[in-house]
């Protein structure tokens, strides 16, 4: 692994396309780079949510997300990957997480992405809170999340 | 050792982590989840489906019958809903 | 289809940030934001390169790309679809292409912005000509490129 | 019918484009291919490999065997490498 992952967990906002360029910038060796941003939707099963707050594992956090991205740069040729998860009170329409994967090939890219994205959601310790109208409710896992991660095991 | 709760585990038991002293029978992360219920009406609860709960020991995801001898930290939380 | 797609085939440069705000700003339905960026890179076959120059075919591109992000748009659930190409000449480090989806979801995001990559690559009428040390070449078309686009095909 | 030519199968032929008039029994692409290749050197040239040619009718793409009756706007073009 050549590449050198950065992980930030923050409460801060962050910006796309500065960390996009900061994959970028002043190199010639990047053909494709992949950015997913997740937001905060203002509902959730069809209810309203005011906020939502996003609780974590300090430590463990960065130890699981450094880990998934290791093995990301180890299965796919990958220039840069960067891994942001906020923490804290977040209101529909703001940034949750952001994973951005540069690679020389699109399909790298676009395949680190994804399967950083599925582990996240089904092993990185961090723990969705909802305020809805009927109180704080903690928002259940689902399924199908753990699904996705697992499709990227190597049989 | 030192033990942590995250999210609604931590809200029912009401304290965010706690160092603890185990009798040496308690060997897995199993047993020591039904040792941890029997002290008192908020682990219980925190535990009452115990197959929802999720572990780790310093830091990485472990199952149920993982032995906790050696450990540091152990933590204990419901399914992750991140990213 | 609900979601009317953009669609630019243009010299400028392009923002991403700016392009995945369109998409976002102002909505709370939105969940899940993917960008692909395809960037000139300084070598093509191990050979260095001084610029690409991008040839299109006006009129056919727009349509082309129109019929796919329809097609996307049919298959996966997006809130918001984007599709910019450059044309002209493209020096290394340079963007050429951006595909932004956004959906509530992030498996829709990612395979709507993979599979128009993919379809673009093969299907949408652009031709690169890269400026090297021994003068001007045409690139030649890859099958990978044609296997990637085929694997979208219902069977 | 207007022809169009991109990319270096417009190079070879020297022109981007001309309007042509077909005798009756050129009915497809690939017929149209042949009679062109036979107009001279550079549209010979463009044409030597038949089958690495693409071609547009009216703005979609189609096979060597489709039909250009009623086209408005015929295109050939090696394959793509945008994206």
């Amino acid at each position: 692994m050549s590449v050198t992952a950065t992980i930030r967990i923050q409460e801060a906002d962050f910006d796309v396309a500065r960390e996009i360029a900061a994959l970028t910038k002043g190199r010639t060796d990047v053909g494709a780079v992949v950015s997913f941003s997740g937001v905060c939707r203002g509902d959730e099963n069809g209810e309203p949510i005011a906020a939502l707050t996003l609780e974590h594992y300090p430590g463990m956090a960065e130890a699981e997300i450094g880990r998934h991205a290791g093995e990301a740069a180890a299965r796919w040729p990958l220039t840069g990957l960067t891994v942001i998860h906020r923490v804290g009170r977040i209101a529909p329409g703001e940034n949750i997480v952001l994973v951005v994967a540069a690679s020389q090939h699109r399909q790298a890219a676009f395949h680190a992405a994804e399967f950083l994205m599925d582990y996240l959601k089904a092993n990185a310790p961090f723990w969705k809170r909802e305020e809805g109208r009927k109180g704080a409710n903690w928002i259940e896992a689902r399924d199908h999340d753990d699904a996705a991660a697992a499709r990227w095991t190597k049989s | 050792m030192k033990v942590k709760y995250f999210a609604w585990v931590r809200e029912r038991i009401g304290i965010p982590e706690e160092t603890i002293e185990p009798p040496a029978e308690v060997r897995t992360v199993s047993d020591l989840i039904g040792w941890l219920s029997s002290r008192g009406e908020g682990y219980a609860y925190a535990f009452e489906t115990p197959k929802v709960i999720r572990a780790a020991i310093d830091h990485a995801h472990v199952r149920p019958d993982a032995a906790i001898m050696g450990a540091r930290e152990i933590a204990f939380f419901p399914p992750m809903t991140g990213g």
